[in-house]
């Protein structure tokens, strides 16, 4: 059972393609209250990854690695910091824990390289990402909303998508 | 040659065996299949939005209805995640308690799941009904001791919600009676019968490697002969204290994911009865008394995963500090399981397409979400 | 790869078989055992075989202590007082957020009490996982064992207090260990909140008319022993009257016009005049009890109104404001449940005399109630 | 009797011709089809009336059973034809009609005039053979006196047979138009293969 | 039968009626009753389908309407007639309106062959088998047009199933009968069921049998061998698991049905049950020897017959009696098989199908013929036909013998056909390696 820690990772990464790692800066994800306890910030431990080098990466982690598993694409969206945070999840087929990648992106027209030609089980991940958090995956096949009709405005999984009321009806409704 | 027309059939979103509000854009040649479109989100509801603005604790009957067939499963994964991120500990007893339900979910699912399968084929819900059967039998004890049968929400952060009721026991030791003769029997409806072998043999075929490049999970992987399992590969919980193997098949159709699934329910019983044997020894109670159900984690993330009985079920938790999940993320093995079947549906039969999605296994709830 | 503690196992397709329909006979025989095991009941576990169905509506499975199907509120079935205090735990826990908790206070002093005067579950939003019954600290909402809820409407899934309502009695007949478990922490917990509810506040509403006729029995009970106290005069010329006792009477009457008014058309209630009614205070007293039946009745099946207290205390000024301070409730209550098309005629109208101020205080105010509730409803 | 049996055969006579002329006139070609298999239907009745049961059977058997599920067969799946209804007619039917009349006339005038009616009914001297109508005698005809027709016709089907297995048969290797995931796979690899052995000969070459 | 209504008017009324106003009412009278008695039929079947398969899955069934339930099918009747009919828009509407008609005809028409008892039988035509089977035909057009007409996808594919696999499976149900027709020498049915007297032999093999009814042509191996293809065929004319493709619910929704509603739906429905019915009645009649049975051969013989005139009528009262008795006994047997086998299977795919009746059923069928004339000749020809070998042989021997060799011979083709069947099948299955081989060289 192979046994990567995270920081084995970006040590590896760090050597074998220079360039792609980035410094992990804190996160403060909700802004510093008025009052009241202050929530803390946290420096994510995994590897960092520069968006455009993407692809590159996680073919080092499959071919490299042997880690050929993809087995996650979660977004999360960090509104105070302005950022998106993409993470992929390999795990190895013969077991053992999983490595993340992460990649940090602008709020704005977010976009990375897409996994699916290598991956075709990054396709459903990658569209969900696109219909809730619109990122663009360059390259992807059928990049169409999955979850939301087609003609539906927004990211509803953004922070800033409005949680109340609903656009489709009228106020007499 | 004889020149044909492509005819474009939607089957769903309301069809008798899509298993749902799901729709599957097919375009056949004939009867031969040549192009096929999942179309699904008719059941979502951003579960994971809806998660954000509860509590840590307000979402554990929120997973049940994710898989709603497997919803100690759900529960498990879940509570897996939260305790990780707020580092509560599990008492002993509670976490063979957990396993003990997780187990008799699996064969719960699998039971439904094959009769589903075989009803897909066009049999007349005998082979589901025996599997309702035991399933009932299953929910029975369920009920006893979570107080539902579906939407069990039975698992707390650091437990279980009570302890075992004082029938359960007996009832559990009377179920695996039947268990093993109800299995054997549903194998000798399944197994050497020729219209299902001839429904089943060489259809759906998804090679190994493209089983491990498509994501799939659970049996399908497993059918496709890679032995992953996460009760083995990362064994959480107290797994690595049990002997069971790992069923796999050598040429990943559907017959071998039938194969598969009925091998998954005699090792699930051999965990149960291994439970049986070490239940009594266990040391504290069924929850940890320490552990605050209103928790509050410390800042970070976390990503937890069990083997539900559909495939591998992961929460990522991104916690801000307060009372509320910050990003509640659910990898759900049925959603993913769905990603190969355009492909694998290719070059089959319209009769085949209802077989592969059942040989799939899905449950629109956690698929939408 | 390796596994620890197991082995894989390669499933066998047996595919050098030569398949000649023995599997297809395999299966009919199955089948056939399974038809020929029908004609017994099977009812055992460890049974695969007979007949399984129960027959529903007229058999029954029993439904195991634990089984959770919706919340209810248990009260104590000797006091009739309800274990809730309205702590809002469980209106904070419910995760679809259909629990509503009004807390009751005491009238006289307007501080917090610990009970409900209004307690509402939204049943057909209701996900029973029940949270509620397991954070309650008073053990009070409990889950119940009843499923048959189905209705047309969503509405009638709405369930007030009248109907959450349970006695103990109840709970320990479908969950007897449950309770065992509880009983002696939630029962201390109710004997220290008895003592803090003033009246008839915390008491389960379909008990308080049964209260208030043991308590009026009792009454006339010890109202019989001293013969001379209330010869009940009839015709008791209203002129008699002291100025004092006929300002209150009118304004109990006009309270009662008015929550009659507001009940809109309905409330073909009993003459609201106490013109024969003896020459005390007493007459007041009746009037707002009469007003406050009225408002009920127009406030039509919903308005568990409070209860129009009939204490037989003694014949002062208190009575009557209390019970005209009931009457206002029951007739606000009366006007939310059932919008009222008439706006009550002038508030205070005629002058009262100096004296016995809070009755007339309390009469007007609910008269004002009663007006204030008419608008809101013609409003909306 | 006689005149129940003339009766019958006059409203027969109409459905046949009535259903033959809907036939050509109707706008839908499947309404056309299915007026044609009403016609069928009244043909078999006809055999029917005349005490030839075999050949009324036969008749149902193989003209309405199965060529008349042939012809839908091939208009339905045919999709231009069975969509549209345009009429069948072109602008020159009466000429058409016309031939057909003549054709017609031509054929049956000198059967009417030359058939003598009326002709007594064999009332059964025991010298007289049976009439064609039971299936035994059909059966001995067919292998006795009528051999050599029958041979013929059985011939025929047989070339007819093979010609259409012929027409139907697609070469193996052509037969599987749309590849499965698993065969898709196979191929991939195997070209694969077939890349990486020729690769290094490949560089060989340049090598060399 | 017609005989025994004009016996009974002329012994009635005396008056010498001319004879085909006796046929005519005798025919009607007939039609009517046929007419009450199908869909009452069919009423009863579906109760007993739901019971009895109930039962097999460990359920009780319907139970509610009437004592056990057997209101049940009055009550979907009802509910049939008073739900709304509905024509989609863009339907052909008159052929939607007359599908169901024609495809329920058929089936009616098809009682007119079948006999219910010593003597019963509505029309003895001597081509009643073919009879039977042309007409069977005929409901195919009716599916197609209810599929067409329809204007749905779903129904059009359901129809063109249907109408393949009948036509398909026609062919190995003639066949199969062949073999029993070469036997008997006739296409009547009413001769069929004559030949099937006797003990395990019939006394047509072997005259000096003694005659209890029994002589049925499934204790000989060609019937046998004939009843599996048979029975394999009805399963598929009448759309039965595991054949019931054509409105496979998991695939086509409800293939040909799927737009019709209300008595039209239910007018299929009647079909379907009606032609099941007279599908298991055909394998009784067959197979099973229809009314015969101990006792009823001796009652008849005693009853009033164009032979014996001389009988007494409470003779044709029982033996019709117990003759309709054991007919229906054998027929409901059978309709349980249907059910047994609906119960335990799943269901095949449309190629498979035709696969298994065309490489599969028509080869066995044709062999069972070639065992049938080895069967006619071994206990019937001599030296007139040339055989001249058998001649010295006792009806037993004669009949051993046969038995022997077209067992022998009809078990040697059923075991070696399913093997390549099994072989073939498998190697659709699996990849075919020419083609993989040509577009990796293309490639």
């Amino acid at each position: 059972m192979p046994h990567l820690r995270a920081e084995d990772l970006r040590e590896m990464l760090g050597r074998d393609l220079p360039g792609a790692v980035q410094d992990p800066s804190p996160l403060q994800i909700v802004p510093p209250p008025s009052h009241g306890p202050q929530h803390g910030s946290f420096v994510t431990g995994d590897a960092l990854i520069d968006p455009s080098r993407i692809l590159e990466a996680a073919l080092y982690m499959r071919d490299t690695l042997g880690y050929t598993y993809l087995s996650d694409i979660a977004v999360t969206d960090y509104l105070t910091d302005g950022l998106l945070e993409v993470v992929y999840r390999f795990y190895h087929v013969d077991g053992g824990p999983s490595l993340a990648l992460k990649a940090r992106l602008p709020r704005e027209n977010p976009a990375l390289p897409s996994l699916t030609p290598d991956w075709p089980g990054a396709n459903f991940h990658e569209r969900e990402a696109f219909d809730l958090y619109g990122i663009t995956f360059v390259g992807h096949p059928f990049l169409r909303r999955i979850y939301m009709w087609d003609e539906f405005e927004g990211f509803p999984m953004r922070k800033d998508f409005p949680k109340q009321g609903d656009k489709y009806i009228g106020e007499d409704e | 040659m004889i020149k044909t027309e492509e005819l474009q059939i939607n089957i769903g979103p309301q069809h008798p065996s899509t298993h749902g509000v799901f729709r599957m854009l097919v375009t056949v040649d004939g009867e031969t299949i040549t192009d096929l479109k999942p179309v699904f989100g008719y059941l979502h509801r951003n579960h994971e939005q809806i998660a954000e603005v509860n509590t840590y604790l307000q979402n554990m009957p929120y997973t049940d209805r994710l898989d709603y067939f497997n919803s100690m499963a759900n529960n498990h994964a879940y509570a897996i995640a939260v305790e990780k991120l707020a580092g509560i500990e599990v008492p002993e007893r509670a976490e063979y308690i957990r396993v003990l339900m997780v187990e008799l979910t699996r064969v719960l699912n699998h039971a439904g799941a094959l009769g589903f399968l075989i009803n897909d084929m066009g049999a007349w819900q005998t082979q589901l009904a025996f599997g309702m059967r035991e399933r009932e039998k299953i929910l029975d004890l369920f009920e006893s001791a979570s107080g539902a049968r579906l939407m069990c929400n039975y698992f707390r952060f650091g437990g279980v919600v009570r302890d075992l009721p004082d029938d359960f026991m007996p009832r559990l030791k009377d179920l695996l009676v039947a268990m093993p003769a109800f299995i054997d029997e549903l194998e000798r409806l399944l197994r050497e019968n020729e219209i299902l072998l001839q429904r089943s043999e060489g259809i759906g075929i998804l090679p190994r490697d493209l089983a491990i490049a498509y994501s799939v999970t659970g049996p399908v992987l497993r059918a496709s002969g890679v032995a992953y399992d996460v009760r083995k590969a990362e064994p959480y919980s107290v797994y690595d204290r049990f002997d069971f193997d790992v069923p796999v098949g050598s040429v990943g159709d559907v017959y071998d994911r039938i194969l598969v699934r009925i091998e998954e329910m005699r090792q699930s019983k051999r965990i149960i009865e291994q439970i049986i044997e070490q239940l009594p020894d266990a040391q504290g109670g069924h929850i940890n008394p320490k552990a605050r159900q209103n928790v509050r984690p410390p800042v970070g993330d976390v990503y937890a995963r069990v083997e539900s009985p559909k495939g591998e079920l992961g929460f990522y938790l991104v916690s801000d500090g307060s009372t509320k999940p910050y990003r509640y993320k659910v990898r759900a093995p049925s959603f993913i399981n769905l990603t190969p079947l355009g492909d694998m549906c290719r070059g089959y039969k319209v009769a085949d397409v209802v077989v592969i999605l059942g040989s799939i296994d899905i449950v629109m709830g956690e698929v939408d979400r | 790869m390796d596994i620890q503690r197991g082995n894989i196992i390669v499933m066998d397709r047996r595919t050098g078989k030569l398949r000649a329909g023995q599997g297809l006979l395999q299966g009919l025989k199955v089948v056939w055992d399974h038809w020929a095991a029908s004609f017994r009941k099977n009812e055992n576990f460890t049974q695969i075989r007979g007949n399984f169905t129960v027959e529903y509506p007229d058999e029954r499975l029993q439904l195991p202590q634990a089984y959770r199907n919706m919340p209810v509120l248990l009260y104590d079935d000797e006091s009739g007082h309800e274990l809730c205090t309205g702590c809002y735990q469980c209106q904070r826990i419910c995760p679809p957020q259909v629990i509503h908790i009004t807390q009751a206070k005491d009238p006289v002093t307007g501080k917090m009490v610990p009970a409900a005067t209004e307690f509402i579950i939204e049943y057909d939003a209701c996900m029973s996982c029940g949270f509620c019954a397991e954070v309650c600290p008073f053990d009070s909402i409990k889950m119940d064992h009843v499923f048959e809820l189905s209705t047309a409407d969503h509405d009638s899934l709405t369930m007030r207090k009248a109907q959450l309502n349970r006695p103990i009695s109840y709970y320990t007949s479908i969950a007897p260990d449950l309770w065992e478990g509880v009983k002696a922490g939630a029962m201390k917990k109710l004997q220290g909140n008895i003592k803090r509810r003033p009246g008839v506040i915390g008491m389960a509403p379909s008990l308080t008319e049964k209260i208030k006729a043991r308590r009026q029995e009792l009454a006339e009970a010890a109202a019989a022993a001293p013969p001379a106290a209330a010869p009940a005069a009839p015709a008791a010329p209203a002129g008699k009257l002291t100025p004092e006792e006929k300002a209150a009477k009118l304004a109990a009457m006009k309270a009662a016009n008015a929550a009659k008014k507001a009940g809109g058309e309905a409330a073909p209630a009993e003459a609201p005049a106490a013109e024969l009614s003896p020459a005390d205070a007493k007459a007041a007293k009746l009037a707002a009890i009469k007003a406050a039946n009225a408002a009920k009745k127009a406030g039509g099946e919903a308005a568990p109104a409070e209860a129009p207290a009939a204490e037989l205390s003694p014949a002062d000024a208190k009575a009557a404001k209390l019970a005209a301070i009931k009457a206002a409730n029951a007739a606000k209550k009366a006007a939310e449940a059932a919008p009222a098309v008439a706006a009550p005629t002038t508030g205070n109208g005629t002058a009262a005399p100096t004296d016995e101020k809070a009755a007339r205080l309390a009469a007007i105010k609910a008269a004002n109630a009663a007006k204030k509730a008419a608008e809101q409803g013609n409003n909306e | 009797m006689d005149l129940l049996i003339q009766i019958i055969f006059g409203l027969l006579a109409a459905l046949i011709i009535g259903a033959a002329m809907m036939v050509v006139t109707v706008r839908n070609i499947i309404h056309s089809a299915l007026w044609l298999i009403t016609s069928f239907f009244g043909v078999a009745a006809l055999y029917l009336v005349l005490e030839a049961e075999f050949i009324a059977v036969v008749q149902v058997l193989v003209y309405v059973g199965a060529i008349a599920i042939l012809i839908l067969f091939a208009i339905m799946l045919t999709r231009h034809i069975s969509s549209e209804g345009e009429r069948l007619l072109t602008s020159r039917w009466w000429l058409t009609a016309i031939v057909a009349l003549g054709l017609f006339g031509a054929v049956l005038l000198p059967t009417l005039a030359g058939q003598t009616w009326n002709i007594p009914l064999p009332t059964g001297p025991a010298g007289t053979p049976a009439p064609l109508s039971g299936v035994e005698e059909l059966g001995r005809e067919f292998v006795g006196q009528f051999l050599l027709q029958f041979e013929v016709a059985g011939i025929l089907l047989t070339v007819a047979l093979i010609g259409a297995i012929v027409i139907a048969f697609e070469e193996r290797s052509r037969r599987r138009r749309v590849l499965t995931l698993s065969e898709e796979y196979t191929l991939r690899q195997r070209q694969q293969a077939t890349a990486a052995k020729q690769a290094p000969v490949a560089t060989a070459d340049v090598a060399d | 039968m017609h005989d025994v209504v004009n016996q009974l008017i002329n012994t009635t009324f005396g008056w010498g009626w001319p004879g085909w106003l006796i046929s005519l009412i005798s025919y009607l009278l007939i039609a009517t009753l046929l007419f009450l008695i199908a869909p009452f039929q069919m009423l009863f079947l579906t109760y007993f389908e739901r019971r009895a398969i109930a039962r097999m899955q460990d359920r009780v069934g319907p139970n509610r309407v009437g004592p056990e339930g057997i209101f049940q099918p009055m009550a979907d009747g009802v509910k049939m007639f008073t739900k709304e009919d509905i024509v989609p828009d863009s339907a052909d509407k008159w052929i939607h309106l007359i599908a169901p008609c024609i495809v329920v005809a058929p089936t009616m028409f098809m009682f007119a062959v079948v006999p219910w008892g010593p003597g019963m039988v509505p029309v003895d035509l001597n081509i009643g088998l073919l009879f039977f089977f042309a007409i069977s035909s005929v409901s195919a057009i009716g599916l197609m047009m209810a599929g067409w007409a329809s204007n749905n996808k779903f129904a059009l594919i359901g129809a063109m199933r249907a109408v393949a696999q009948m036509v398909s499976y026609e062919i190995p149900a003639v066949l199969s009968l062949l073999a029993i027709v070469l036997i008997t020498g006739s296409l009547s049915i009413v001769d069929l069921i004559n030949y099937q007297g006797g003990l395990f032999i019939s006394t047509m093999d072997v005259a000096s049998v003694p005659d209890f009814g029994l002589g049925w042509f499934i204790f000989t191996p060609v019937g046998f061998l004939a009843f599996i293809a048979f029975f394999i065929a009805a399963l598929a004319e009448g759309e039965r698991t595991p054949f019931d493709i054509p409105e496979a619910d998991s695939e086509i929704v409800a293939g040909y049905m799927t737009e019709y509603s209300g008595m039209k739906f239910g007018l299929f429905y009647l079909a379907q049950y009606v032609l099941n019915f007279l599908l298991c009645a055909m394998t009784a009649i067959i197979f099973f020897g229809g009314w015969q049975g101990p006792g009823v051969g001796w009652l008849y013989s005693l009853a009033i017959t164009p032979a014996n005139p001389e009988g007494g009528w409470i003779f044709n009262v029982l033996s019709g009696a117990l003759g309709v008795f054991y007919f229906l006994a054998k027929t409901y047997i059978f309709f349980f098989v249907m059910v047994w086998v609906r119960g335990a299977y799943a269901r095949l795919r449309i190629d498979q199908l035709m696969d298994f009746g065309w490489k599969f059923l028509i080869p066995l069928t044709l062999v069972n013929i070639f065992g049938a004339t080895i069967w006619v000749g071994l206990t019937r020809w001599g030296a007139a036909e040339g055989l001249a070998f058998v001649e010295g042989w006792s009806p037993i021997m004669r009949w051993a013998i046969a038995f022997v060799v077209t067992l022998a011979l009809n078990l040697g083709t059923y075991l070696y056909l399913a093997r390549i069947y099994a072989e073939s099948q498998s190697e659709r299955a699996r990849m075919d390696d020419e083609v993989l081989e040509r577009l990796t060289n293309v490639a």
